[in-house]
């Protein structure tokens, strides 16, 4: 996001942002770690219904997993695309991207609607209360994520988003790739788990 | 945007409004240590504070300085004060105007995001403590155990003032903790291997990396706190299953890992004093750096010695038992280090080194009464006593805050230009040290004997009056001690004697310009051959006064103090439950951080 | 005795066991302190020793640029390892000896916290008190302990060490009293505002004065009906003015928020032990209890000077 | 920013390499759903989906994340957080009683 005080110059030659954004990522991995494990902890220990039994839907979530593991390849195109230099392909990865991560929100959306309609709001009992907080987190995660590439395709439709701007886009996909590990785990321990 | 050295004229007679003004947008890594200082030192004197009326009110058995409400108040305020307002951003102010200089560079990493971290901070703490405007200071202890703080038996404001205020705090932590790891790692003069940095530049390192770990966990254990009182879902609620366990855990996952956050650093000053004033190198450089390193892992594995009363049974006992036990041996490591640096020394009597050897006496203690706790049976008998809190005002008082001292006295004449006076130094010396003593010894018998913490008032049967007096008077005696430093900053500001570049003889990169440092550091970034560049023959190329070629410095920005703003505008949009000011808190906080992100900033 | 006299001065000191409980963490923490004083004797005498030994003296020479010794610096980290073995290995002993299971006869004793009162519960026996817990001499006694509210600490410190009273879980302790006498006690874990006045006693019986007590505790009180005049006079205000809302007398009311009040005139103290159990101090609490004890949940509830008096000649006589 | 001083000290997988590990995680994702719907599994069901899942993790991180063949560093800020939480995580669920025996 921002320019580093030193961008020329570095003792490791790595560049200072990057380094930052893996300490960042470092750091949400307690974040996430704390969640899943207060998800896991109070797994079963819902004095009401609904459970997660009853209410997950699995194929749907499949599918949405499968969105957002497709989006991870469409960042990783996009990024080789930008240090081609190659502008429309960057572009139209980068909006794939952002797309594909808009239909996992949409999916998010839809499973939450209808949970509270089949009765499973934050306040109905622990499940309810983990696994919104949770999967909340993620999903505002994601949708910063859909910001962040829609800003990075804005600037390369400006023609601001050349191959020496590779480093902005490497650094929001070391974010968009993260939070679609941190969903990988989610998706086992929450869904297929339960 | 860049202006270069010439067009800051320094010390020119600025209006009033511009010079506030250049210190709000200011991106300076020493301009942010100062105010980083000065603003934790008030958070000191206002939690010193604090613990004087706490100990006026304990003074005899039948006190009625303060309601118990008020009482509850005041030792929840003064824990969460000294510990998140005080300790942590005292350390900071040392990272931001040492650790730069101490490595070689021009500045941190990402000074805009440092900026901000400090008005995070500042901002956070005011919110904090504008609860006693309302009337509603938390009071449910600074570890605020569930279920005590939920709405059902905490139903005002007082709570949601902590939540909100400790998880805005955090977000300055963070941010402060990675933009100090990138500067550590990445902004190395040339030839200063990780090796040959510094011990306090070491410790910080290891510090940074506790911060960015910990904080996390601490932000999920409120964001559950959070959503409970305002959102109602039922984390904490043991009528909906929930466990009052998780919170403690989740707490003190983060809560131990913390007071290494507050003392490691403390111990990276001293490293840094004593050798420089036994004028020997540090002894096992190495071992004791890799001794901080090994602190910062085990300190993770050991938070359920906060938890023994609350009985995980007997394996669990054991092991969180004998890893605590395990920790003593790298701290021993360090302190025998110390020790033997000094021996066979030439050893300097100034106040910093007072107060280092002070930290060494004090520590002692403190770690050995945190042995006793780490036996669980032994502790059944100490926890929530007077023995603990003698315990921890041994190694946060005594030892963080001692090494503070030693930091201030060490690197004052760095940052100002002028020494702090040693005669009134040695007097402040004396009655902290007596203080403290006084105040924090007879709290082991106290506790022993029978005085739980936390009580505004206790039973005249028990035969405490007087070790509670002795401990009162000692407390006074610090708040004296605390005074008399006043004095000497304010005595010392005008009438200090000017320093020079190197009033100590110390060894490091610091020591190697002039004081106060230009805006731009170094003239020109040395290259270091040495652990002790400054001591070495031909340590390190040499750095003259005047810069051969113009050194450009950026110019302010406002977009992070405006940031910090739209996030306190979000908690105070909370306690005031309006979702209008939270949103436009919110706006604040996206416009900002775009017009940040595309602000051109170049050094 | 020295230590006679001490423990009476210090009624609350961890450092006088009067249980077995207790005396096996004395005996421990006795070991770690001698340890923790010979480690701090040998490393504070070092430091004082270098720092008057080498202190700057003028002329002195400049001192040999030592970097560091293996051979030291192995040793330093071996002995505080040893040390800590003879520190970790009785401490694991004693761990598994405090927490093994009950013996088969031990007396059961629920503990219930509450803000700021404490419940005892004799299942076995079926008796129901408050604030004061009796228990023979040299029988073993099992403390079986939850919390109606928030966290709380039961720790009577000559007995032995606390245990947190946790909503929603059951902790236990395990102890065998070995001397007669009264025990103080205090609620050890912050509990809200008037955590400071959520005392107890326990009062170690010999064992037929336990008996006796227990006798005595599940005779039901006497109908009001048959009571004689000012105590008839007294139980009615009782009767009219509430009380039986939050408390139990058995045989007159069943109420549950309170402290069961059918042998409130058997306790020392009241109110959980803020207060002697006389009738100033009982006429002080019902003017004011949340002036006697901030945040109270139990409601001032006015009365006339002569209901005061008839009330509490009535609570005294329930004993 | 002109020079890209990260890049010089290892190299991207190529866009052949990117579409070989998206086809793996989607064959992994696929065996996860139906190892799910296979009653046969259910005995084994926990280990065999946390390890697919660990699976897709590596790939991710190692080729999408490029962390296979950077700098010590970034292996360092990633691994050591990581296995910080994982073994926390592991520490809670036993003392939680919720990986075996209930405490207390
Ligand atoms: C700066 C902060 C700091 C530091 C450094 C420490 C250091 C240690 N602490 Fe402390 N601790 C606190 C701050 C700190 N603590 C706070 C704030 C609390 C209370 C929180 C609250 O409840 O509010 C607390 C509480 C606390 C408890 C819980 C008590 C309870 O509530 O029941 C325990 C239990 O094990 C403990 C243990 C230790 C140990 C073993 C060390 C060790 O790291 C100490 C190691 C040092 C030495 C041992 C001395 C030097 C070594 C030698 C000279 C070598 C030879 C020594 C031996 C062979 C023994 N501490
Ligand atoms: C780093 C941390 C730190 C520091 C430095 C201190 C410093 C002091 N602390 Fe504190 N303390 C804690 C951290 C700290 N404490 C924590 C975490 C708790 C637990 C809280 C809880 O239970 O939740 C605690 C609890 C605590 C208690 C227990 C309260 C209770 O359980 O009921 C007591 C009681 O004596 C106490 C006393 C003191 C004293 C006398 C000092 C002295 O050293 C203070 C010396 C400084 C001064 C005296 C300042 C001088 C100021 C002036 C002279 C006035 C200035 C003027 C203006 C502001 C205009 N502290
Ligand atoms: C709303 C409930 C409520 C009402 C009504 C009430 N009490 Fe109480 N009472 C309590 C509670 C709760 C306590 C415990 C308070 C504490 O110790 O903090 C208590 C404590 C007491 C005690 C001390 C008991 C002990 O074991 O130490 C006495 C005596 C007492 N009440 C008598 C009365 C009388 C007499 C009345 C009527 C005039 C009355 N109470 C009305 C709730 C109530
Ligand atoms: Cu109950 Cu403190
Ligand atoms: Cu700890």
């Amino acid at each position: 996001m921002s320019h580093p005080a030193t961008a020329h110059h570095t003792s490791t030659g790595l560049d200072s942002r990057k380094l930052a954004f893996w300490m960042f990522i470092g750091s949400e991995c307690l974040l996430f770690g704390s969640l899943i494990s207060t998800y896991l902890v109070y797994q079963g220990r819902s004095v009401q219904g609904p459970t997660p039994e009853e209410i997950l839907n699995i194929p749907l979530t499949s599918i949405s997993t499968f969105v957002l593991l497709m989006s991870s390849l469409a960042m990783v195109l996009a990024l080789a695309a930008v240090i081609r230099g190659d502008r429309t392909w960057s572009r139209l990865w980068l909006l794939a991207t952002a797309l594909l991560g808009a239909g996992f929100l949409g999916f998010q959306a839809y499973e939450f609607v209808t949970f509270v309609h089949e009765g499973l709001t934050l306040q109905t009992n622990l499940f309810g209360s983990t696994f919104f907080v949770l999967t909340g987190t993620h999903g505002a995660h994601v949708f910063i994520g859909v910001v962040w590439l829609l800003t990075l395709l804005v600037r390369s439709l400006q023609g601001k988003l050349g191959s020496d701007k590779a480093m902005n886009v490497e650094i929001a996909g070391l974010y968009w790739h993260f939070v679609d590990v941190v969903w990988i785990v989610i998706f086992t321990v929450v869904y297929l788990l339960s | 945007m860049a202006t270069s050295v010439a067009h800051q004229a320094p010390g020119g007679p600025a209006a009033l409004g511009s010079r506030i003004w250049s210190w709000v947008t200011t991106t300076d890594h020493k301009r942010i240590g100062i105010l980083y200082g000065v603003t934790a030192f008030a958070f000191f004197l206002l939690g010193g504070l604090e613990a004087l009326i706490i100990r006026l009110q304990l003074a005899s058995s039948g006190n009625t300085v303060v309601s118990a409400e008020a009482y509850s108040q005041l030792f929840t305020m003064h824990g969460t004060t000294m510990v998140f307002l005080a300790i942590m951003p005292l350390s900071a102010a040392f990272f931001n105007f040492i650790i730069p200089l101490q490595i070689g560079a021009r500045d941190v990493a990402f000074p805009r995001l440092n900026a901000f971290s400090y008005w995070v901070f500042l901002l956070g703490g005011l919110f904090l403590n504008a609860s006693f405007l309302a009337g509603a200071a938390p009071n449910a202890g600074w570890f605020g155990y569930a279920n005590l703080t939920s709405t059902q038996y905490s139903p005002g404001l007082n709570i949601d003032f902590w939540v909100l205020g400790l998880q805005v705090l955090g977000v300055a932590s963070i941010a402060a903790g990675i933009n100090f790891i990138v500067t550590i790692i990445n902004l190395r003069a040339p030839g200063m291997t990780l090796m040959r940095m510094p011990v306090f530049t070491w410790m910080s390192l290891v510090t940074q990396f506790i911060i960015v770990t910990a904080f996390p966990v601490i932000t999920v254990a409120l964001v559950f706190l959070m959503f409970d009182r305002f959102f109602g879902t039922t984390f904490y609620s043991v009528a909906a299953g929930g466990d009052v366990l998780l919170w403690q855990h989740l707490f003190w996952l983060f809560g131990h890992p913390e007071v290494y956050i507050l003392i490691l650093p403390a111990m990276g000053i001293i490293s840094d004093v004593i050798p420089t004033f036994s004028r020997k190198p540090l002894f096992g450089y190495a071992v004791v750096v890799y001794s901080g390193l090994l602190i910062g892992i085990l300190g993770w594995g050991v938070w359920a010695h906060h938890m023994f009363q609350v009985g995980l049974g007997p394996i669990a006992d054991s092991v969180f038992s004998a890893t605590t036990m395990l920790i003593a041996i790298p701290t021993g490591v360090k302190i025998f280090n110390w020790i033997a640096t000094m021996w066979g020394g030439k050893i300097k009597f100034t106040t910093s080194m007072l107060f280092a050897v002070g930290f060494i006496a004090m520590f002692i203690i403190g770690g050995l009464s945190g042995v006793m706790h780490a036996s669980p049976p032994a502790d059944l008998q100490q926890t929530d006593t007077y023995f603990v809190v003698a315990h921890f005002h041994y190694v946060l008082f005594g030892g963080a805050m001692l090494g503070i001292f030693a930091g201030i006295y060490f690197w004052w004449p760095k940052v100002t230009g002028r020494l702090l006076s040693e005669r009134i130094g040695k007097l402040h010396f004396w009655l902290t040290i007596i203080g403290a003593n006084l105040s924090f010894f007879p709290m082991h018998f106290i506790g022993l004997l029978g005085m739980p913490r936390r009580i505004y008032t206790y039973d005249p049967a028990l035969g405490l009056d007087t070790m509670n007096l002795v401990a009162t008077i000692g407390a006074f005696t610090m708040g004296l001690g605390a005074l008399v430093f006043v004095v000497n900053v304010v005595w010392s500001r005008k009438r200090g004697t000017p320093a020079g570049n190197d009033p100590w003889g110390g060894a490091t990169l610091e020591w190697a310009i002039s004081s106060p440092p230009p805006v731009y550091n170094f003239s020109v970034i040395p290259e270091v051959r040495s652990r002790l560049p400054m001591w070495a023959e031909d340590g390190m190329t040499p750095v003259p006064e005047t810069p051969p070629s113009p050194v450009h410095v950026p110019a302010g920005s406002y977009w992070p103090a405006l940031a910090a703003t739209g996030i306190i505008v979000m908690a105070i949009g909370a306690i005031l439950k309006t979702l209008l000011i939270t949103l436009g808190g919110v706006a604040v906080l996206v416009v900002s951080i775009y017009a940040w992100s595309f602000e051109p900033f170049e050094v | 005795m020295a230590l006679a006299a001490c423990s009476r001065e210090y009624p609350q000191s961890a450092l006088h066991p009067t249980a077995d409980f207790g005396d096996q963490i004395d005996v421990l923490f006795r070991t770690i302190f001698w340890w923790a004083v010979g480690v701090f004797v040998i490393v504070e005498a070092a430091l004082l020793f270098v720092l008057f030994r080498y202190r700057d003296r003028p002329g002195a020479a400049d001192p040999k640029r030592v970097h560091g010794h293996t051979l030291l610096e192995v040793a330093w980290t071996l002995a505080p390892a040893v040390v800590l073995v003879f520190i970790a290995v009785p401490t694991i002993r004693t761990i598994f000896r405090t927490e093994a299971a009950p013996p088969a006869d031990a007396l059961t004793v629920e503990v219930i916290g509450h803000q700021w009162w404490w419940e005892f519960r004799y299942p076995d026996l079926g008796l129901v008190t408050a604030n004061e817990m009796h228990v023979p001499q040299g029988r073993a006694v099992v403390l079986s302990m939850t919390s109606e509210d928030v966290i709380h600490s039961f720790w009577a410190p000559k007995l032995g060490g606390k245990r947190d009273v946790l909503p929603g879980r059951t902790t236990r302790i395990v102890f065998t009293p070995d001397s007669i006498g009264e025990v103080y006690g205090q609620c050890a874990e912050f509990c809200g505002e008037s955590h400071a006045n959520m005392r107890f006693r326990v009062m170690v019986d010999a064992p037929e004065v336990f008996a006796l007590w227990a006798d005595r505790q599940l005779q039901p009180a006497v109908p009001v009906d048959s009571l004689d005049e000012p105590l008839r006079q007294g139980a009615q205000v009782y009767l009219t003015k509430g009380c039986l809302a939050c408390h139990a007398i058995t045989g007159v009311s069943a109420g549950v928020l309170g402290p069961n009040l059918t042998h409130v005139g058997s306790r020392t103290t009241i109110a959980s032990g803020i207060l002697p159990n006389t009738p100033e101090g009982l006429t002080r609490w019902l003017r004011n209890p949340v002036g006697e004890k901030p945040g109270s949940l139990m409601p001032q509830i006015p009365l006339t000077d002569d209901e005061m008096a008839l009330l509490v000649a009535y609570l005294q006589s329930l004993n | 920013m002109s020079d890209q001083p990260a890049h010089s000290d290892h190299k991207h997988p190529s866009v052949g390499t990117y579409l070989t590990v998206a086809g793996v995680l989607t064959v992994i994702t696929l065996v996860e759903v139906g190892v799910f719907y296979v009653p046969a599994f259910a005995r084994v069901l926990a280990p065999v989906l946390l390890t697919l899942s660990a699976a897709k993790f590596v790939l991710v991180v190692m080729f999408y994340m490029h962390l296979k063949g950077d700098h010590r560093f970034f292996k360092l800020f990633f691994t050591l957080p990581l296995v910080i939480a994982v073994v926390v995580a592991v520490a809670l669920l036993l003392l939680f009683g919720t990986v075996s025996g209930s405490p207390s």
